[in-house]
């Protein structure tokens, strides 16, 4: 089948053509950039929200951007099934147009962080998961100075299982040391009720090819093909 | 300073009266009160050259010698040709006076200002760097303060606009006290084809002005930075702009699209001067002429004066020249990206700058007159205290070896800069291959192609300090070398002059002889100059102190394959460890004489160029046939802070045995911490260490194979008069720890 | 008419408020400013507003402040300052 | 005695905000509430501080402020919005 992605390009997004880059040149399915004021879902299996400064981040990072339109269309897609990625400010603007639960807030370091770290796998059945082994290991980047993420009923995301990814040492330790910005029990990733919306603070766009990455490996690219392998599983 | 008028309205221009006079008869008649202030802009040292042009002579055109220089100094920024209908835009310029009154927005501007030279060469920004140097940090509130705000301006605006920040330098001395200085580069990426100049070559095109607002902002900013700052810069205050980078990033994809269509004849970026300066150089460099009314322009504040709009230096802005036929097609990319814009009139054949307010005209003159300020010569005069200076001796040594070497990798010029490029976004675009820290430059992949490009920039500035001529060829091949150890060979260099005061002829003769010594070592290296920017008058008047001598230099790297990329970290226990370049006594400017003494003088380095050429060819050539393992290049502090900096990443040691690796005439302490320029350590393959050594001598070169690697995470240096360790994991956390400490800690 | 009503958004306490601590703590005290006990920082807004009358302009703001999420009910409380006519 | 003092910190009237502009422009506008002309913001801080009285709390706060570069006065201005005892 043909596989057709979405990758939702706000005013002040600046991470749209590098996951377009990692989709059309490193995986090889078709994925286009979209202005979101032009999206429409019907012609899309599927659709990521990607990193930068919607809006400039003024206000608080994505809320502006959570009414836009293209956010409209994604919950379309959302009801009926198909997977959405949020990516940095993509899972702020998850949060903030409350597809996802919780809220991203400023780094308690109170700096942007740029650097590669470790999470770790705690929910390998969602959309862009299921080709990741529970408990992986992965090295990833993070780059975000408001990543810190908060939600007042952890136990809630525990009973349903919400939690995707945690930040955990090289050896994958849960501990402070490890955790970059502050984040409520080491918390990188979420996902939604109906496993199809994912939203993560690290990068796996900039983890996808050997050349960029410090460990020589690939280890984000594991989330693009989970989500390759939804979208077949689903239409077969 | 001045008055000039012009019925009834005056205006105090910085201008001699010797160029007032000249003004008014090249023009015929008095100018109008906008005239004025459009020659007053045009004429400071900022924009005209006046003090430097002279001596910028020295570099031979790069256009006429190098056929891959598409763009050349006086253009907005240098470009390259890398082949296949790639270029490569680049350029370096000072933000030094704002920032040190607003150091946030100070800094963020000027980020923003080098984005808008990059862009309004129709180049996509993809990097930056950001050459910096503040007062001494430890125990100094105010150089902690402007430290933290200006790498949080450079942060935010490089974060937010999604351009990587890959790399700068950093230095701390207190002539940098009240003067520091921040210089920002940026490189672009593009196709040939969407080269745009800033030109407006052709009647009937129009002139449209896109982007932010106009206010009352900046109004004369360009006088400010042209002037020493004194009490006199606190009533200029309102000077410094305030940052806006979601709008730029707007701004970048929409120029970024316009440029694509093929309707964008020429581009011009407000800068200094603000609209007054882009349309006089757009057509007196075009040839033609233009007439537009000030109303037709946007304005943020209610009854602002033609004055005021044609000088106002608000951000944000940029002047495109569209082909008649294109118009509609541009203004609704403009709409889509829902950047303000005014079509402001056409391009004609008057070779005249005409402006109206309604019926009135404002401003009717030559373009050209503007451009063409007539130079001054400076007079120069080597300082008497260098004699003294230079013949200053170290003291004796009352401390062991290695406990010096952990005061030096925990002082502030040496220890890591990581808190500074944790904060900037290093890796978006996804084309960093070595990342800060990994490497002496920051390398970038251009994708869809196996190209390669990297950027460095710094200068020694202890170094230019006692000996501006040697320091200047230093920070060259400081440069180089850097550029050199990530596999890449470098093709292009644009540099940042930031002096005092030219009226002086100290503060001049430095500048003079660091110009020499740039022009003198590119032409022998055969690298092209495309560009520059000089920032004088960083004096403090009141106090009477001039910031050290700073002549940036940022070189362009450039290779074919990814193999050719090399890294910094010690890869392998058991492979053998070289030191290439000779070492000499050459204390003078060393961190070992400022850290260990607190003394600034001694003999300076003396550069080598036919050495040091023969070691770049002969490393590209080794590393091609995968020789060699980890480069670093011998920086401040000497040799042994350059093997513990590759020893930190992957932990592992080196045993190095140092008899008979130096010249007898000199001292174990001038082996261990002269800062000799053109100098290597080189991780050899083990299987390889005699072919390596086979073309080593038939290169000529001097070398000495220094120890091996090991897994043991120690130093051991045996054979000089004390063996000494030296415990990795205490050099690193020392190393690592000194800028958070003093930044987020108590000192 | 129009009015300016000035608004705070403001952490709730269990998300916390690293920039009031540091600035307390790593600021004010380190710098001998110790009688100063706490400090709680929030967004500041001020809102130019057409509207009948003052009770009108404060609701319309506050409805539009849920409205559009201006604070996030997750981690943040409103407050409405003031609320002023503009001259 | 412990007083609270609020204060904001903003842009310098004749200074542009951006942050104030793009909520007005793109998220309230768009979303319909057009009566609203303009939004400029600040940082606001709530400062707990020990004083013998109102007066002296409120120079207190000022002088910390400038002494601390709290706010940056070439572009920014600090106003004191209130004074109160705490209870
Ligand atoms: N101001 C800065 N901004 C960004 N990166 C910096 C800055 N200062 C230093 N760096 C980075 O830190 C690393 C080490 O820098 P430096 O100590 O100057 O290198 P060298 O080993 O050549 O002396 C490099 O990757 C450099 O780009
Ligand atoms: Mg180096």
């Amino acid at each position: 089948m043909n596989i057709r992605i979405a990758v939702i390009q706000f005013p002040g997004s600046n991470c749209d053509r590098d996951a377009t880059h990692v989709l059309n040149n490193v995986i090889g399915i078709q994925a286009d950039l979209i202005w979101h004021t032009n999206f429409k879902e019907r012609k899309y299996d599927g659709c990521i929200l990607p990193g930068g400064f919607s809006f400039g981040d003024y206000l608080r990072g994505g809320i502006i951007a959570a009414h836009s339109p293209a956010v409209k269309e994604a919950e379309i897609m959302l009801k009926d099934g198909r997977p959405v990625l949020g990516i940095c400010n993509g899972f702020q603007i998850l949060t903030e147009a409350e597809f996802l639960p919780g809220a991203l807030l400023r780094n308690n370091t109170l700096k942007f962080e740029c650097k590669w770290v470790h999470i770790r796998v705690e929910n390998n059945e969602t959309a862009f998961s299921n080709q990741m082994k529970k408990k992986e290991i992965m090295d990833i980047p993070i780059a975000h100075s408001e990543g810190r993420y908060f939600y007042d009923n952890l136990k809630e995301l525990y009973d349903n299982d919400q939690i995707v990814f945690k930040y955990v040492s090289k050896e994958g330790l849960l501990n402070e040391e490890s955790n970059p910005n502050g984040s409520f029990d080491n918390i990188a990733g979420v996902c939604n009720l109906e496993r199809n919306c994912v939203g993560l603070m690290p990068h796996p766009e900039r983890a996808s090819e050997e050349i960029l990455s410090p460990f020589k490996n690939t280890h984000g690219i594991k989330l693009f093909n989970s989500m390759v392998n939804f979208i077949k599983s689903k239409v077969i | 300073m001045p008055i000039v008028e012009n019925e009834g309205e005056t205006v105090e221009v910085d201008l001699t009266e010797e160029e007032i006079k000249k003004i008014k008869s090249l023009l015929g008649r008095d100018p109008y009160i906008t005239e004025w202030g459009m020659f007053d802009v045009m004429g400071s040292e900022h924009c005209s050259y006046k003090s430097s042009r002279p001596k910028l002579k020295l570099f031979e055109p790069a256009e006429e010698n190098y056929d891959y220089v598409l763009a050349g100094p006086g253009q907005d920024a240098g470009v390259v040709d890398i082949g296949d209908d790639y270029c490569i835009a680049f350029r370096i310029e000072s933000h030094n006076h704002p920032s040190a009154i607003e150091p946030y927005h100070g800094a963020a501007t000027g980020i923003g200002g080098i984005i808008r030279d990059i862009l309004c060469m129709g180049m996509r920004p993809i990097a930056l760097l950001d050459p910096l140097r503040f007062g001494r940090l430890k125990n100094n509130s105010h150089s902690q303060w402007l430290l933290k705000y200006v790498v949080k301006g450079i942060a935010d605006y490089g974060n937010c606009t999604g351009i990587p920040t890959i790399g700068g330098e950093v230095e701390f001395d207190h002539s940098f006290e009240n003067n520091c200085l921040v210089n920002v580069a940026c490189i672009g990426v593009g196709k040939v084809e969407d080269l745009a100049p800033s030109r407006a070559s052709k009647p009937g095109d129009y002139a449209v002005l896109m982007g932010n607002s106009t206010g009352r902002d900046g109004i004369h900013g360009v006088t400010f930075a042209s002037r020493t700052l004194t009490e006199q810069s606190e009533s200029d205050r309102p000077a410094v702009q305030i940052a806006d980078p979601f709008s730029k990033k707007l701004i970048i994809e929409a120029t970024v699209e316009a440029v694509k269509t093929g309707y964008i004849r020429g581009l011009k970026d407000l800068g200094g001067g603000g609209l007054s300066c882009a349309s006089s150089e757009l057509t007196g460099d075009g040839g033609t002429g233009i007439e537009f009314d000030v109303n037709k322009v946007f304005t943020r504040e209610p009854n602002m004066t033609p004055f005021e709009i044609m000088l106002s230096e608000s951000q944000e802005r940029m002047m495109f020249i569209v082909k008649a036929e294109g118009l509609e097609t541009i203004l609704e990319i403009f709409k889509k990206y829902e950047t303000p814009y005014a079509v402001l009139g056409k391009i004609n054949n008057s070779k005249l700058l005409r402006v109206k307010n309604a019926d009135k005209i404002v401003v009717e003159l030559d373009p050209t007159l503007l451009s063409d300020f007539p130079v001054i010569i400076r007079e120069e005069k080597r300082p008497e205290f260098l004699n003294d200076l230079i013949n200053q001796k170290t003291p004796e040594r009352t401390l062991k070896f290695d406990g010096i070497i952990y005061r030096l990798i925990a002082s502030e010029n040496i220890c890591s800069k990581e808190w500074i490029y944790r904060q900037y976004d290093h890796e978006v675009g996804v084309r960093s291959v070595v990342k800060c820290g990994d490497g002496d430059s920051g390398v970038l992949r251009i994708i869809g192609t196996n190209k390669f490009i990297s950027g460095s920039a710094g200068c020694n500035s202890k170094h230019c300090f006692l000996d501006p001529y040697e320091g200047a060829k230093g920070a060259v091949v400081e440069i180089g070398c850097n550029i050199v150890s990530n596999g890449l060979k470098p093709i292009a260099m644009v540099n940042c002059c930031n002096f005092g005061n030219p009226e002086k002829p100290t503060s001049f003769w430095y500048f003079s002889e660091c110009v020499k010594g740039m022009a003198d070592s590119i032409k022998f290296f055969n690298i092209p100059c495309v560009g520059g920017n000089v920032s004088f008058y960083n004096e403090d008047e009141v106090l009477q102190k001039v910031i050290k001598p700073t002549p940036i230099i940022m070189l362009l790297g450039y290779i074919e394959g990814q193999e050719n990329i090399i890294t910094l970290p010690f890869k392998k226990a058991g492979n053998p460890i070289f030191l290439i370049g000779e070492t000499k006594n050459e204390l003078g400017g060393s961190e070992y004489h400022s850290v260990i003494y607190n003394i600034e003088g001694g003999t300076p380095p003396k550069v080598n160029l036919d050495s040091t050429k023969r070691t770049w060819d002969f490393l590209l050539e080794v590393n091609k046939k995968g020789y060699i393992r980890s480069v670093h290049d011998v920086n401040k502090g000497g040799f042994l802070i350059t093997i513990l900096e590759m020893s930190f990443p992957n932990e592992l040691g080196a045993d190095l045995n140092l008899y008979d690796c130096f010249d007898k005439d000199l001292t174990s302490e001038q082996f261990l911490f002269s800062e000799s320029v053109g100098r290597f350590i080189i991780e050899v393959d083990a299987d390889k260490i005699k072919e390596f050594i086979a073309l080593i001598e038939k290169n000529k070169l001097y070398f000495k194979e220094i120890g091996v690697i090991i897994e043991e995470m120690q130093i051991k240096i045996k054979r000089l008069e004390e063996n000494f360790n030296l415990d990795i994991m205490i050099a690193k956390n020392l190393f690592n720890s000194t800028l958070p400490r003093i930044m987020e800690g108590d000192m | 008419m129009e009015y300016i009503v000035e608004v705070v958004l403001e952490n709730k306490p269990a998300a916390r408020d690293p920039v009031g601590s540091t600035i307390q703590k790593d600021l004010m005290a380190k710098q001998g400013y110790d009688m100063v006990s706490n400090v709680r920082t929030g967004q500041y807004l001020r809102i130019y507003v057409k509207a009948e009358n003052e009770q009108l302009a404060e609701k319309l703001v506050e409805k539009m402040c849920n409205d559009l999420r201006i604070f996030n009910p997750v981690t943040q409380n409103l407050t409405v300052l003031s609320v002023k006519k503009k001259n």
